[in-house]
């Protein structure tokens, strides 16, 4: 259980890496990735949905046992596929996705993955509390360490995530996407940090998917595509944007075309989507709506902006009928919806991108093409048979997904066997079909690769072109910035300021940590 | 009144142990019907072993390893194998309440039933009146059982190797992240739960009774299994269920002697289930369960297809 | 295809490797095995009459199995077939003996009706508690098993009890022969007509509509189906009446065709094995038309074996227990990937 | 010594079929039953209303079946029939098969499989089996049927022998009303279905006849193999003020009399196989191995014929029989006032007989 003390020896890599190889089936997840991790440093970790990052990733952590090839850490091999190891080799991880139970206190999801030496194995609750209480100095001090890990925030769960895998003093701290829920000023803090370990010695490994980000933190990149590694590491003085993008996207790789969806109606000025006066019950860890006033006519892109847990969640529940306004009138294209089910709404053409795709967006179990048919299902169509062609809907699931060039096997395939960002792939696939009015899409690109992240942003725009409405809920501004022709801010349930373009990023930071009302 | 204490304790013990089995298995996800097959394997090994060698005690450990290997086979069932929880569950259970009856054909050569003189020591005994009545002629394990249901609950609430164990059944991955192998940790539960199903079992034969009759446990395994869920996977919430059921054939034993005039007997019978739904119901309100407990619980229910 | 051959095949192998255990088991306390494989095809198959009461004992698995197979779908361990089943039996026998003069196609036929509307009724008290207030369904289904049950006893013991004979049974009186559908052996082309086409209609309900899909969505993750406009409770409600109905029918099945009364304590093992039998099929229609001709046949061999060996009563159950062990475990491979797959082209 | 003072009034006795009657040794041991069941020491069987003396047919071809509706190892007519069938296999070579057959559906298609496989006997037992056997036997007019506890006369190839066991619980009451002090009697139930609830009603009502304010109490176990089950009714029931117990519940019966043991009470069975434990008083016995021995031998005698016959108190086929263990190494009085109800006992048993004492069939709790 010690910690290998002091640096690593000098000139040896922290990390190597020889030809390592994954396959699950027939899809090569890694192919002879080789590759050595200088000590003291932030190095970046790029490449596509399903480049194989996370399966890097865990392979290092010991939880994936390579088909090939062997991991050294501080010159020393690590057994294949044993988390104990490798973290008693003091390599340290923020998985991609949530790893805590949720059932878990704080305390006690801390106790079981970043248990310390020493401390005695039966406890007591209070005991307990004290062991962790310095660690939850920032995320909310100890009244956080009663607290059920599923009833904390989205962010505090990441920021606890984080904080678990340094509590174990790492020496290798490798972070799976980690800013993918944070908000700016929590990526700056946690790029912070990260540069504080760097120069406390510690080698750091992180899979980032915003080029901007890699250049504000990273000391060296390195490029993953189709599960080889195809660049670095290289330092990042030595690199250009221009490059690094090649490298992520090959050079016989086309850029996606946006995918033509025929909007409903012409390009005359119509309201698609208003709340009136809207307010709403607050749960449990957002408020609720208090009289918002929304307005989202045919052909523009509203964006809201705001902090994560500012009442989005509600605004979007509300919209999608999934919670019931208290107060106040809501309208899909022009008619009053307000009590009317989410199956009427749908019908109506509204479109949802949900916040957390893998809980609300898929169905992780069920096969592919019914997750992407799931719309299809709801939809109300005169024939004389009720009877339906399977055969149909996965020919016509294939179709819009391989549109969309979701990465897949076989129609059948499980859902959860898909990579983080072609899961966003699957559920753009299904909610921006024809039929669409208008699409509330709630963080669409979050932990899409950036050709995707581009390429949904200009399906957005051509949606809007095409005379739908849009409202685009996002924690990144950039995103909003571009291509929002309306922005609101919402803070505390409320919308709280409006802005028009060209945007003035203070103002809007201002608005959005309630210093302007 | 004393009368029906000292029944609740009596019915309530063999519930309890079962159900504290339960919990360690519903804890490291298995949603276990084999309960029944193991408690009644246990009941039956007491009594073989205890005859063969004249000590109760022996008959006891010999129970105890026999539950644990059938458990350990269960696992690799269900875990290497790959079968489906509830169905080798309820094979588990058939086998255990076959096998028990054919091997008292075979091995005694007898049918239905089999007297034992080596049975657990009592330590009340004879209390006929007063307050005393309530703990007299209760076997040791019916003393025992409070201290087990303690144990399980620090074992699994108050230790690493129980964050461990609810983390394997809750949220695997989060295990394998922590460094736990979550097979072996139900292997693990599936030996500590055998273990207890053996000495409920055991309870039931050398304890409340001295023999061995087939089929004795009569549905107290499914029971134990629903003093589980009714307990909310929680060791003393389990060990209350289990108390409650108990409570309830003592109750019912109470009312059709004392009830003259009757009502239709099965109205009587059914007061313990409905009363069960209403309890669940109304505990379901105050607290519902968590989205996620639900969707671990869902997948570990939920068959492939 | 070859997906479900191997399936088919490593579940008959795994039976096999059932037997063969218990036959050791048997083999080293000194019986003869091989009258012990030969009873089980004699008794499922070849014997006089055994053919038939595979299927005998294969229509209520089946019809209680497909309810089953509904409720699981959607995500819902309604394990009360037993219960609902019973009741179903129940109204049926009351609806034909308060109206036994009447023309006996209509009498069926509302006795049918009531009794899918008891069964379904005998789900629907857990289902909503489940929708409405997320009440462990598990549980109640299984405690309104055991009023089911006790709703048979008060029935045969009670008002429905035979009052002509000797009044030392708790059965009730025996329906009149114009209503039955087959005769005691339980098999008539009327009966298999009827279950056949339940069969084909659950399985157009859940494969080839929406509804059927619908269903699987829900099951799967009910937050996502509601993200998608599905509404779970109704879905919820229906899939539990569905499967109680089911149950239920079979109950009216059960009275009008070989039991033509009711006995107290009749069948107690179906409810279970149909559950059974849903997993076994895999939760396919077919699958589970299949199992349930599997355990029909098992079932009809166990009531044969004891005749033609000299096997004691318990190794039977310990046999079927054996079965039930194994007969699930899976062979795991990497099922849905195949070569020459779009991502391979992709990766390529 | 199988001699039994309450005894029946003299049927004509059968030597011929009597098995080799071993007496009781009285083992030290204060367990009860450890060995296996001893053969019944009653010297007289139960009665054959057609007394035909059996004639073995040529071993090797001949197939009896006993079909039970109940589990074997209840140390009561279960086991004590399968006893009987083994005598069939001793005594005439035939070649024997014993079904359990618990689930009321599978009845019909149990004896169909039979008949189908050539048996030439087929007994079944208990009044839930009648329906079955009805359907069946006139589809079978090889098999010679046999239904034990049985009351249909009209079948051409089935002999039914119909008991009133509940009045000999009318005998047991008299006995528990003479013993009785406390004022209230017990009974235990395997289920509460209509022929028990008789029998308890029969019991009360006959110990109603000693002393019109004794009650009764009854208690069900809902199950015929919950011993543990049947403890706690039984001490609940002694608790509960009531001293004397008539237990009619099979296995069950084993805890009514553990609890007996433990809380000084007494019981009265329905199997000779109870009577090591000293808390038995006596039983309510049917001679059940005997009288399917004896009427496998008619189903092959010349002169069979099928039909209803009674076998019950009157005939003899039911009767209570007093411990001989509790007489000899009971309380003096209770054995004192034992003996001074035999006389009452011979008298009810004969009015029974000669019609003259309606016992009530009372079917309802
Ligand atoms: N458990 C698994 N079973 C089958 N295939 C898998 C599994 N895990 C990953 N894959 C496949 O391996 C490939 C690499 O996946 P990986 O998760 O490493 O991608 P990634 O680079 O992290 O992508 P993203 O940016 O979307 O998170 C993908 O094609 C994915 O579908
Ligand atoms: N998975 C679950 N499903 C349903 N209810 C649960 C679940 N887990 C816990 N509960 C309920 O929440 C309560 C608290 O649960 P938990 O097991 O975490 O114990 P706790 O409050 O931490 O208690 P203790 O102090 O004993 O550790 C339990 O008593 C139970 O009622
Ligand atoms: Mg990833
Ligand atoms: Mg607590």
């Amino acid at each position: 259980m010690t910690v290998p003390g002091g640096p690593a020896s000098a000139g040896g890599p922290a990390v190597r890496c020889r030809s390592l190889g994954v396959s699950f089936g027939a899809v090569r997840a890694l192919h002879g990735v080789s590759l050595d991790l200088a000590p003291g440093r932030i190095h970046a970790l790029v490449g596509q949905n399903g480049a194989g990052k996370t399966t890097l990733a865990k392979v290092l952590g010991g939880l994936q046992a390579p088909d090939a090839g062997d991991v050294h850490i501080a010159g020393r091999k690590l057994p294949s596929g044993d988390v104990r190891a490798a973290r008693a080799a003091g390599l340290a991880m923020v998985h991609q996705h949530f790893s805590l139970p949720p059932s878990f206190t704080v305390a006690e999801a801390l106790e079981l993955t970043a248990a310390r030496p020493g401390g005695r194995s039966v406890y007591r609750r209070a005991e307990l509390h004290q062991r962790w209480q310095d660690d939850v100095a920032e995320i909310g001090g100890e009244a956080v360490l009663s607290t059920r890990i599923r009833d904390l925030p989205v962010e505090t769960r990441q920021s606890l995530e984080i904080m678990r895998a340094l509590a174990t003093e790492a020496r290798v701290l490798v972070l799976d996407e980690p800013t993918a829920l944070l908000a700016p000023a929590a990526i700056d803090a946690l790029f912070e940090r990260l540069r504080r370990l760097r120069d406390g010695g510690v080698t750091v490994l992180v899979v980032l998917h915003k080029l901007r980000e890699v250049a504000a933190v990273a000391d060296t990149v390195s490029v993953l595509r189709d599960g080889e590694l195809a660049l670095g590491p290289i330092e990042m003085s030595e690199v250009s944007q221009g490059r690094l993008s090649d490298a992520i996207v090959g050079p016989a790789s086309q850029a996606d075309r946006a995918v033509g969806v025929e909007a409903a109606t012409g390009t005359e000025r119509r309201t698609l989507l208003e709340l009136v006066r809207v307010s709403s019950r607050e749960s449990a860890f957002e408020p609720g709506l208090r009289d918002v006033d929304l307005r989202v006519e045919a052909g523009e892109i509203v964006g809201i902006a705001g902090v994560e847990g500012n009442g989005q969640r509600s605004l979007v529940s509300v919209i999608a009928g999934l919670d019931v306004a208290a107060e106040g009138t809501v309208l899909i294209g022009g008619a009053d919806a307000t009590r009317a089910p989410p199956a009427g709404r749908r019908l109506r053409g509204l479109r949802l991108v949900p916040f957390d795709r893998n809980s609300e967006g898929i169905s992780r179990r069920a096969p592919l093409w019914l997750n992407q048919s799931a719309l299809r299902l709801v939809e109300r169509r005169r024939r004389r048979l009720p009877l339906i062609s399977l055969r149909q809907y996965k020919q016509q699931a294939a179709m819009e997904m391989d549109q969309w060039r979701v990465r897949y096997d076989a129609v059948t395939q499980p859902a959860e066997s898909l990579s983080g960002g072609n899961v966003q792939r699957l559920i753009l696939s299904r909610e921006l079909a024809p039929g669409l009015e208008v699409l509330v899409a709630a963080q669409p690109t979050r932990g899409l690769d950036f050709a995707a992240t581009d390429f949904v942003r200009r399906s957005l725009r051509g949606l809007r072109d095409a005379g739908a409405g849009v409202l685009l809920v996002s924690s990144d501004l950039d995103e909003l910035f571009e291509n929002s022709d309306r922005l609101h801010v919402m803070y505390g349930g409320r919308i709280v300021a409006r802005f028009e373009a060209p945007y003035d990023r203070r103002a809007v930071g201002d608005a959005m940590t309630g210093a302007r009302r | 009144m004393e009368q029906i204490l000292a029944t609740t304790l009596r019915s309530a013990a063999p519930l309890v142990l079962v159900a504290t089995a339960g919990v360690f298995a519903f804890r490291a996800g298995i949603f276990h019907l084999g309960l029944e097959g193991l408690m009644i394997t246990g009941a039956f090994t007491t009594v073989a072993v205890g005859e063969a060698t004249g000590s109760v005690e022996l008959g006891i450990l010999a129970a105890i390893g026999v539950c644990m290997a059938l458990s350990a086979v269960y696992w690799w069932v269900i875990g290497p194998l790959g079968a489906n929880v509830i169905i080798a569950g309820l094979g588990l259970t058939s086998v255990g309440l076959g096998g028990t009856a054919f091997a008292l054909g075979a091995i005694f050569d007898r049918r239905g039933s089999m007297f034992t003189d080596v049975v657990l020591p009592r330590p009340v005994s004879g209390t006929t009146s007063g307050p005393g009545v309530i703990v007299s002629e209760h076997s040791i394990l019916v003393w025992i059982t409070p201290l087990i249901v303690l144990a399980a609950w620090i074992v699994l609430r108050r230790s690493r190797f129980g964050l461990r164990m609810t983390a394997a059944g809750e949220y695997p991955f989060a295990a394998r992240t922590a460094g736990v192998n979550p097979s072996i940790v139900r292997l693990q539960a599936l030996l500590i739960a055998g273990g207890l199903c053996a000495l409920g079992g055991a309870e039931l034969s050398v304890g409340a009774l001295h023999n061995f009759t087939e089929n004795m446990t009569n549905g107290r395994g499914f029971i134990a299994f629903v003093a589980v869920i009714f307990g909310a996977w929680h060791p003393i919430g389990a060990a209350f269920a289990g108390l409650f059921f108990g409570f309830a054939d003592a109750i019912g034993i109470q009312s059709q002697i004392n009830i003259t005039e009757r009502v239709p007997r099965e109205f009587v019978l059914m007061i313990p289930f409905v009363l069960t739904i209403f309890a669940v119901w109304l505990g379901g309100l105050w607290r519902r369960r968590s989205l996620e407990a639900e969707a671990g619980y869902a997948e570990l229910r939920e068959p492939d297809y | 295809m070859t997906g479900s051959l191997q399936r088919v095949a490593s579940t008959l192998l795994l039976v096999g490797v059932s037997f063969l255990l218990t036959t050791l088991i048997l083999w080293a306390s000194g019986y003869r095995v091989s009258e012990v494989f030969s009873g089980v095809i004699e008794g499922s198959l070849t014997a006089t009459g055994a053919a038939t009461s595979s299927i005998r004992w294969a229509i209520p698995l089946l019809l209680i199995g497909l309810g089953v197979v509904i409720g699981f779908r959607a995500g819902f361990f309604n394990i009360g077939g037993q219960g609902q089943f019973y009741v179903g039996a129940c109204c049926a026998l009351v609806v034909s003996l308060g109206w036994r003069d009447g023309p006996a196609p209509l009498v069926v036929l509302c006795g049918t009706a009531a009794a899918i509307m008891a069964g379904s009724a005998w789900s629907l008290l857990p289902g909503y508690l489940r929708v409405r207030f997320g009440t462990d369904e598990v549980l109640t289904t299984l405690m309104m098993n055991f009023i089911g049950a006790l709703v048979l006893q008060y029935l045969t013991a009670g008002p429905m009890r035979n009052p002509s004979g000797t009044g030392q049974t708790a059965a009730s009186e025996r329906i009149p022969e114009a209503f039955r559908i087959t005769d005691g052996s339980g098999v008539s082309a009327t009966a298999l007509l009827l279950v056949g086409g339940v069969a084909v209609l659950v399985w157009l309900l859940l494969e080839r509509t929406r509804f059927g899909l619908t269903i699987v969505l829900v099951g799967r993750n009910p937050t996502m189906a509601r993200w998608q406009g599905i509404d779970v409770r109704r879905v919820g409600l229906v899939t539990f009446a569905l499967s109680g109905a089911l149950a239920g029918l079979a109950g009216a099945v059960e009275l009008y065709g070989p039991g033509a009364r009711l006995v107290t304590g009749f069948s107690p093992e179906v409810g279970f094995t149909a559950v059974v039998v849903a997993l076994v099929g895999l939760l396919s229609v077919w699958g589970t038309a299949a199992a349930a001709i599997f355990f029909g046949g098992l079932q009809s061999a166990i009531l044969f074996l004891p005749i033609v060996t000299d096997l004691p009563p318990p190794a039977l159950v310990l046999l079927h227990g054996m079965v039930a062990l194994l007969v699930t475990v899976k062979f795991r491979s990497v099922r849905w990937r195949r070569p020459g797959s779009p991502a391979e082209a992709l990766t390529a | 010594g199988g001699d039994d003072d309450g005894g029946t009034a003299a049927p004509e006795p059968e030597p011929a079929e009597t098995p080799a009657t071993t007496a009781p040794e009285p083992e030290g041991a204060e367990t009860p039953t450890t060995a296996a069941p001893e053969p019944e020491p009653e010297p007289e069987p139960a009665e054959t209303p057609t007394a035909a003396a059996p004639e073995p047919e040529p071993a090797g071809e001949l197939t009896v079946a006993l079909v039970a509706n109940q589990r074997a190892g209840d140390l009561g007519p279960i086991d004590d029939l399968v006893r009987g069938l083994e005598m069939v296999e001793q005594d005439y070579g035939a070649d024997i098969t014993f079904i359990e057959a618990t689930d009321p559906s599978t009845f019909e298609t149990t004896l169909r499989n039979l008949a189908n496989q050539g048996t030439d006997i087929v007994a079944v037992t208990f009044p839930p089996m009648q329906d079955a056997v009805v359907a069946v036997a006139p589809d079978f007019p090889e098999t010679r049927w046999i239904h034990i506890f049985g009351f249909e006369g009209g079948v051409d190839n089935l002999v039914s022998i119909g008991f009133d066991y509940y009045k000999g619980t009318y005998l047991a009451g008299i006995l528990a009303g003479a013993l009785n002090t406390t004022g209230k009697v017990g009974f235990v139930g395997g289920v509460s279905i209509p022929p028990l609830n008789a029998d308890y009603n029969a019991f009360v009502a006959a110990a109603q006849t000693k002393d019109p304010n004794i009650t009764g109490e009854a208690a069900f176990a809902d199950s015929f193999e919950d011993p543990a089950k049947g403890r706690e009714l039984g001490a609940a029931l002694y608790d509960g003020g009531v001293d004397i117990i008539m237990t009619d519940a099979a296995a069950t019966d084993l805890g009514v009399i553990q609890a007996a043991e433990e809380k000084g009470g007494y019981v009265i069975g329905g199997s000779v196989n109870y009577f090591d434990s000293s808390a038995v008083i006596g039983g309510v016995l049917l001679y059940w191995a005997e009288l399917l021995h004896a009427q496998v031998g008619h189903a092959l005698s010349d002169d069979y014929t099928p039909g209803y016959v009674g076998a019950g108190v009157a005939e003899g086929g039911v009767d209570l029989v007093v411990n001989p263990e509790f007489l000899a190494n009971g309380p003096a009085e209770m054995v004192e006032i034992i003996n001074a109800t035999l006389a009452e006992i011979d008298d009810a048993r004969s009015q029974i007989k000669d019609g003259s004492l309606e016992v009530p069939f009372d079917p309802e709790l």
